[in-house]
């Protein structure tokens, strides 16, 4: 078997895939137009290919993509439900897609108006009381919500220095207090997998700025006192941020401003079902109550009598964290999707993401450890423990093995503070048909742990490629292709 | 319920197994006292067709650039994207997956990845480029950051002729880390390379190129500036198809580039999404933010792509990673690679040299208008500012009425720059689009003239 | 060249490789006389953006469904697509497939076909149904050929109350043949069933159902009248979601069915390409035109599909085949199945109840209006003939401007109805739209009798 | 290994697919709209799925076909060449795609205004006087020509009683000849593989209504004595009509008018690079000579000042061979392609289709038979005869062998005069290097059925499915799935 073609080595010097028009304007030697030393001495490497090879290449390259459209997609944490195709012909609309950011006010009122009434329905679901549509993921919606609360204590005069995380909680949130300038504390998890209460106490004070608090939590557990947590938390004057990952589990049930939270990030590209694309774009928008709305990034989107604006003057705004208005074709997709759903239709969404999880965890639970062994929200966390010291086969290579009956893995080795990880979210769009599919799968690889191991450990066997080396891709960085000499 | 397949029959026997009575046990875990005790108060739901309507209804209600001649640019390019770009990107394999965690089943998507990387390195004569960042503005944020970790150094230098939202981004994303931003005034449109702009606390140099104004400035100064005192060179760019025709940062010294990637084959999307591109030199690559697509082999020998050089990520290092980012721009990535594969060397070349052939076309005519002129006397690309007779935001209001985007004001990012308008010509104007265009700026202008006359 | 690939150096290599000098050489046994010794006339050559952009502008000069309500059917029909069906149909894989001839690598186009067939029996209660037609008008002709050819018999009776475009294909493929079409006259927008409309030497009895005026015809009457003779009944349809409520023809006792299947998730396009959907009797399966795809084994014993019984076809039997027909309409077939898939038994009675609902509130209102009415009594499914008080012609006109597009005038095809409009209502009108409808019907109405007046 | 699901088999009751709005009017009780014994007493059974398992199904449908956007397709006489992508935009714009066929005459002065013009372009192409659109594919072209030449004898007062056909002629000629009422007389070809004048002498006869030529024929080779045929022809009276589905060998070289064809017919989705979709829709324009043009279906587009028109006022037509006016959206696409190209490029079109053939034809003719061995056009015809003789493998099965090596197989047994033919046609739009990997691959084949025969008789080996039962099918048809009981 030989490897799959790059493009470049499709590469025919001459060869074209474009049809681009004839300059129509007068030809003016290059010279008059530029100074000679600012002209390009070579031309970039790129491949020369026919349009027809280029399609052929991307084409089964797709072929070699694992997608939802294809198949279940149980990536704990990362919400894998249905995008429906209704999305992309929204999203496509030429009043949409080919609009200017900079076209006048009074020229993009459609866009304004979705901007806003998209605004309307979040700050609904999740009972706060302010919106910014701008950040272009979760993580950046992390970074919008820290420098809000930075700006907002630097408003009182107050200079707090540290942001409580949960040893649970996902990567960007620590990473995120780090480029917010905070020391991070880490808060231990207590044995029935809700946030220790006493550790909590311990860390809490007039430095803390923030507890980053992820609701249900990456065990796919409802925080149990998470009144009682915000009532500590609000006691010191720090404020409660929601990592709304996983918000699809309480959608219409449980609002996280009535939780005592004061500003959260939601992942559109999650609960609101915009496509993940191969790793993004995304949209994180970020809600507040009202007392941190002044410092929001500009511009917000505001509605004056049946005008709409953006308004930029927001003397206490944290600023831009990027260019424009935010990752507006997602925006469309969310809002095609709030409005497809209705009230009625997200709670459902929550209920029976809820639902599949807590059947998959009770139909694998006799195979496979789950540690915190009680009723989930939208996932659960399993664990390969018991196959590692049973047949020393690791939770990497059950994943891998999974990958051969059809199935992509659940999210493996987070949180952090499971041994050998399995994350499983179900999501309310598969059907019991296919969680039953993914059940006997799972079985069947404990089975093969007991009796074959080495087929799991050097598993995948059907995909494209083999198991692949990541050691020596760190060892030896190959990060692009090299024309040759 | 739509979307959930879910039959009531279905539910009751789901119940059954996980032994609860009704779905309502499975909240038992939420405290009363945080329930939502009523239904959402949310708009009426709407049937597919409807909501396709609904949304038509706000779309048409937008002046798009099918209906406006498009002659802004400013960070968001109206560039041609040729069917097959996302006739290809949006394919659902594409569309629908997540980050690829599996490599083995998602090497479409890495290999996609590593090409885009190479390509891009290419275009900007860069030695090693990520696999995205959110945005341009975004990436120029991250750049700096970069910066200070690579030199321990707590200064950045900057034009005041990068654009205006990226300077913005900037003092965000450098501000709580204690970085102090210093601005260079521009002259003429153009950034002089000085040596007093610099000392041994300088941490990076930032300059676009060509620059907010349309301007080329002199990189290869400021390359020479800062790294004289050991300082680093950024440069940024909102427009990587200049260096289809122009020399590449990579070639004029730049040690790291944070561009925006829109105009490779990506919408314009009311401004998103877009593409942050952020590309530097081997050595820094350990310093990098967002991820890597490296090449490596199966069990069987055969090449195959990975995420790699993870340590440096937030999942891996937490609060001591390169960055937060996570979810980045992957699908406009795969967009630019696509792009790129069809243009190819002689295409980007093409494009770069319709833009500047065009722009100058009517850079030539707008310097003949009276009252009107071009206001800086710099070699510029696809973009120059346009000195208006009155101001450029009442200019852009009239001439939209005859169909023309006629470009940005400037008085809203530059003190006292209320007459001066920044104008961009791609290669979807056409010279009769061009030649109406000065038409309409020249009516509107006597308009204008004539009214400021009056009120005197 | 656009599209093509091979560079000059590579065309020296091919011509080497062949032997030959020039590609002028290739073409040595092309008589001189017969050559074009000059260029081809034709339109200046355009770039990809200039003819999307010429294209589009000959597109924004057509007042398509998205810019006047359409409340006309007459064989084509505005039912909601959902976006689901072209991005699954329009896949490369699918869209840029020939005619499965390698059965193992086309077992995705042979098996949707399949389940193409299996939908349409289903929906029409058929037993068997072919891979598609070029259009429902061709697939009646064609069912006409089927028929002679199974009964040995010459002679056709056919309805007028058939769509008359129809019966113009009907008479352009059976006339050649020496087939005899004998049109019956509809009595009140239906076709009484009339046993001496029929003898021995009788083929088929043809009627529409619903037909061309919207009504309900009396098709178990007409199977009886025609069984007894020992004819066939073959039933026209121009849109058969109508039988996600009504009893289905096979279920009425139909031998042929010959209908149009663009209602099923294929857009307008201005009139094709379309769907025709021919279905029968098993045992009359053998005397069918057209594909068929049968499910066999592999030489494991796996499932998989063919295209079989292909001695009927012109590839195999040359003159002596059931029809001429090679390449289909099997991209629309394709998009019909996803269509029905989507929409599922419930998803089609509830398309068919909102048309007959809506239609029925137009109809209703209709007959309010005074100087207009119904024309016909019988009952109706989404259409029907509205009486006119001035030629319906004008009347479109004149309601077009305000937004509608009103109906089909029927004087075109049958004289002495100048005055008498066809309009059909879909599940995508709403309320809102029938009742501004109504108004305009309504002032265009009286302005008509005014100007009549005024005449007098 | 089981079997691919049926769409039927998913099907699970009560679950939905679609999201249809609830009625807005009056619910008025059904009965009393239409009479309770026309109301459908059993549901039709159809499938009960959700999008995501629909999105899913045909998704994976796909994966299981092969199309040029996937591999070389060098199905002679098919002319699979390179579809567009920007075809498709175009033929999507709602300006086409929602446009109504019966909307008012002034109110689609753009889409009259395309069809005329594309009219104008492919006259000047064939050097024919006028044309007809309304033909949905080639066969379809080929009953309007002869329903044109049978009126065009009826209106002498002239009733002609046979067709005659080259005996290398597409199965449809005589089909279609059948279906106009003619006898059809088979001419055979000579051993240069064009027709046999002498035999076509013996036929010829004022009883003769049209002798059909295939030029370039199915052989791939162009008639060399065309005009003296033409000659012939005329000198009885008879009409000369050209199936120009091998219209891609001369586009800009040689015209059929010039030729002395009087009508013919196109396939816009051969020549014109029109998708084929699996099977169609296609286009099959016919063009004719003036003395024709009276006979032409109903209507024909006609240009008055600047407007456009529908003309049904002509007393002499066949009528009408479909509704409406033909496939348009495919006109659409073939206009699109015409002008991208425009004259050199469809000249340089035909140049490099002879091109890639004869570069195949030279490189295959050592390993496989080639009968006419002499410069092709567009095509040529292979024999796997010395494989037959040799090896015992038959065509079929090489064929068959082909699809493992990635590409689709040639055209097989036809045309009908070459025995265990191969009919070879690599198009304009293919590269060099395609060409190469495909001659390696038959080469390769060919030493397996010295080597191994039994490996190729029993290919295909890496497909979806193996060898298929075709007789089983045809001896016990299963054309449709049957629900349960
Ligand atoms: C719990 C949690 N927090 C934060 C993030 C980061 O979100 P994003 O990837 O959109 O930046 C994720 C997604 O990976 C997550 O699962
Ligand atoms: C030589 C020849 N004639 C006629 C036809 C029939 O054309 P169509 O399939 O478009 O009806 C074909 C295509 O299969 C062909 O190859």
């Amino acid at each position: 078997m030989t490897d799959f073609p790059l493009i470049f080595e499709r590469s025919v010097s001459g060869r074209r895939g474009y049809g681009l028009p004839e300059p129509d304007v007068p030809a003016r030697p290059l010279e008059e137009l530029v100074p000679h030393h600012a002209l390009r001495q070579r031309p970039p490497a790129l491949p020369e290919v026919s349009e027809l090879e280029v399609v052929r290449h991307y084409t089964r390259l797709s072929h070699r993509n694992y997608s939802i459209d294809e198949g279940f997609y149980p990536l704990g944490s990362c919400t894998m439900k249905y995008n429906p195709k209704l999305h992309e012909e929204a999203g496509r609309l030429p009043g949409f897609s080919r609009l200017h950011p900079y076209t006048p006010e009074e020229l993009v009122q459609g866009a304004l108006q979705l901007l806003w009434e998209l605004g309307e329905e979040l700050r609904e679901l999740a009972g706060m009381d302010a919106v910014s549509l701008q950040p272009a993921a979760g993580a950046h919606g992390e970074l919008v919500g820290l420098l809000v609360v930075r700006a907002y204590f630097a408003s009182r005069g107050e200079r707090r220095s540290k942001v409580l995380v949960p040893d649970s909680a996902h990567g960007t949130n620590p990473a995120t207090a780090a480029m917010v300038g905070y020391e991070v504390v880490t808060v231990p998890s207590d044995p029935r997998g809700n946030l220790d209460l006493r550790a909590l106490k311990q860390h809490l004070d007039h430095h803390t700025a923030a507890l980053m608090l992820t609701n249900p939590n990456t065990l796919g557990l409802f925080e149990e006192h998470v009144d009682r947590i915000a009532e500590r938390v609000h006691a010191v004057g720090a404020q409660m941020y929601l990592d709304g990952a996983n918000f699809n589990a309480m959608v219409g049930i449980t609002r996280p401003g009535d939780q005592g939270f004061d500003v959260m990030h939601m992942n559109l590209h999650k609960t609101f079902s915009t496509p993940h694309g191969g790793g993004g774009p995304g949209a994180g928008v970020v809600a507040v109550k009202a007392h941190l709305e002044p410092f929001l990034p500009v511009p917000v989107v505001v509605r004056e009598a049946d005008r709409y604006r953006l308004d930029f003057d927001r003397p206490q705004s944290v600023g831009r964290v990027r260019a424009f208005y935010g990752n507006f074709a997602n925006l469309v997709r969310a809002y095609a999707y709030l409005r497809t759903l209705g009230a009625d239709g997200l709670r459902a969404v929550a209920e029976h993401a809820v639902l599949h999880a807590n059947y998959l965890r009770v139909r694998l639970a006799p195979y496979y450890d789950v540690p915190y062994d009680r009723i989930c929200k939208h996932e659960f966390v399993a664990s390969g423990a018991r196959q590692k010291k049973r047949d020393g086969v690791t939770t990497r290579d059950i994943a891998k093995r999974l990958l051969d009956y059809g199935f992509h893995a659940p999210t493996v080795y987070f949180p952090l503070i499971v041994e050998e990880a399995l994350m499983v979210e179900p999501t309310e769009t598969e059907s019991l048909q296919t969680l039953d599919a993914f059940v006997e799968a799972m079985i069947a690889i404990d089975r093969e742990c007991r009796e074959d191991p080495e087929r799991v450990r050097t598993a995948p066997h059907t995909t494209p490629v083999g198991r692949l080396d990541e050691v020596r891709a760190a060892r030896h960085p190959d990060l692009r292709w090299k024309p040759g000499p | 319920m739509r979307y959930i397949p879910t039959t009531p029959e279905e539910r009751r026997r789901m119940l059954e197994v996980i032994g609860v009575r009704s779905v309502e046990d499975l909240f038992a875990d939420v405290p009363q006292s945080v329930r939502l005790g009523r239904p959402l108060r949310l708009r009426p739901v709407l049937s597919d067709p409807e909501v396709l309507r609904y949304l038509g209804g706000l779309a048409e209600r937008n002046a798009h650039a099918d209906r406006l001649a498009c002659f802004v640019g400013a960070g968001a390019y109206d560039h041609f994207v040729p069917p097959a770009v996302w006739q290809l990107a949006g394919r659902g394999e594409f569309l629908t997956a997540y980050t690829p965690y599996q490599a083995e089943v998602m090497q479409g998507e890495l290999q996609a990845t590593y090409e885009y990387q190479t390509m891009v390195c290419e275009l900007l004569g860069m030695e090693v480029a990520n696999a995205s960042m959110y945005d341009g503005a975004s990436a120029l944020g991250e750049a700096a950051v970069m910066a200070r970790d690579l030199t321990g150094r707590d200064r950045v230098v900057v034009s005041q002729a990068v654009h205006p939202e990226y300077r913005q981004v900037l003092r965000t994303y450098t501000e709580p880390l204690g970085i102090q931003v210093v601005e260079r005034r521009h002259e003429g449109g153009i950034t002089p390379a000085d040596p007093r702009a610099v000392d041994t606390r300088t941490a990076a140099v930032v300059v676009q190129h060509p620059n907010f104004f349309g301007c080329l400035e002199d990189v290869r100064g400021w390359a020479e500036v800062a790294h004289r005192v050991g300082a680093l060179l950024v440069v940024a760019c909102s427009d990587p198809l200049a260096f289809g025709l122009l020399e590449p940062p990579g070639a004029l010294g730049a040690d790291i580039v944070a561009a925006e990637g829109q105009p490779l084959g990506n919408p314009l999307n009311f401004g998103g999404p877009y593409l942050g591109i952020i590309a530097t030199r081997n050595k820094f690559v350990r310093r990098m933010p967002g991820r890597l697509v490296g090449a490596t082999v199966d069990r069987y020998g055969r090449r195959g792509f990975v995420l790699t050089l993870q340590t440096r990520e937030q999942h891996i290092r937490r609060e001591k990673a390169t960055s937060n980012i996570c979810t980045n721009e992957a699908l406009n990535a795969l967009a630019a690679a696509v792009y790129l594969s069809l243009l190819g060397p002689q295409g980007v070349r093409q494009v770069a040299e319709l833009c500047l052939r065009k722009a100058h076309y009517l850079k030539a005519q707008v310097a003949q208008l009276e009252g009107v002129g071009v206001l800086f006397a710099a070699p510029t690309f696809h973009e120059f500012v346009v000195r208006t007779p009155r101001p450029a935001a009442a200019l852009v209001r009239a001439v939209a009425r005859e169909g023309f985007l006629a470009g940005l004001p400037l008085g809203r990012f530059y003190r006292g720059m209320q007459n001066a308008l920044l104008v961009c010509v791609t290669e979807t104007r056409t010279r009769d689009e061009i030649d109406r265009f000065v038409e309409a700026l020249a009516r509107a202008s006597r308009r204008g003239r004539a009214a400021v006359g009056g009120r005197r």
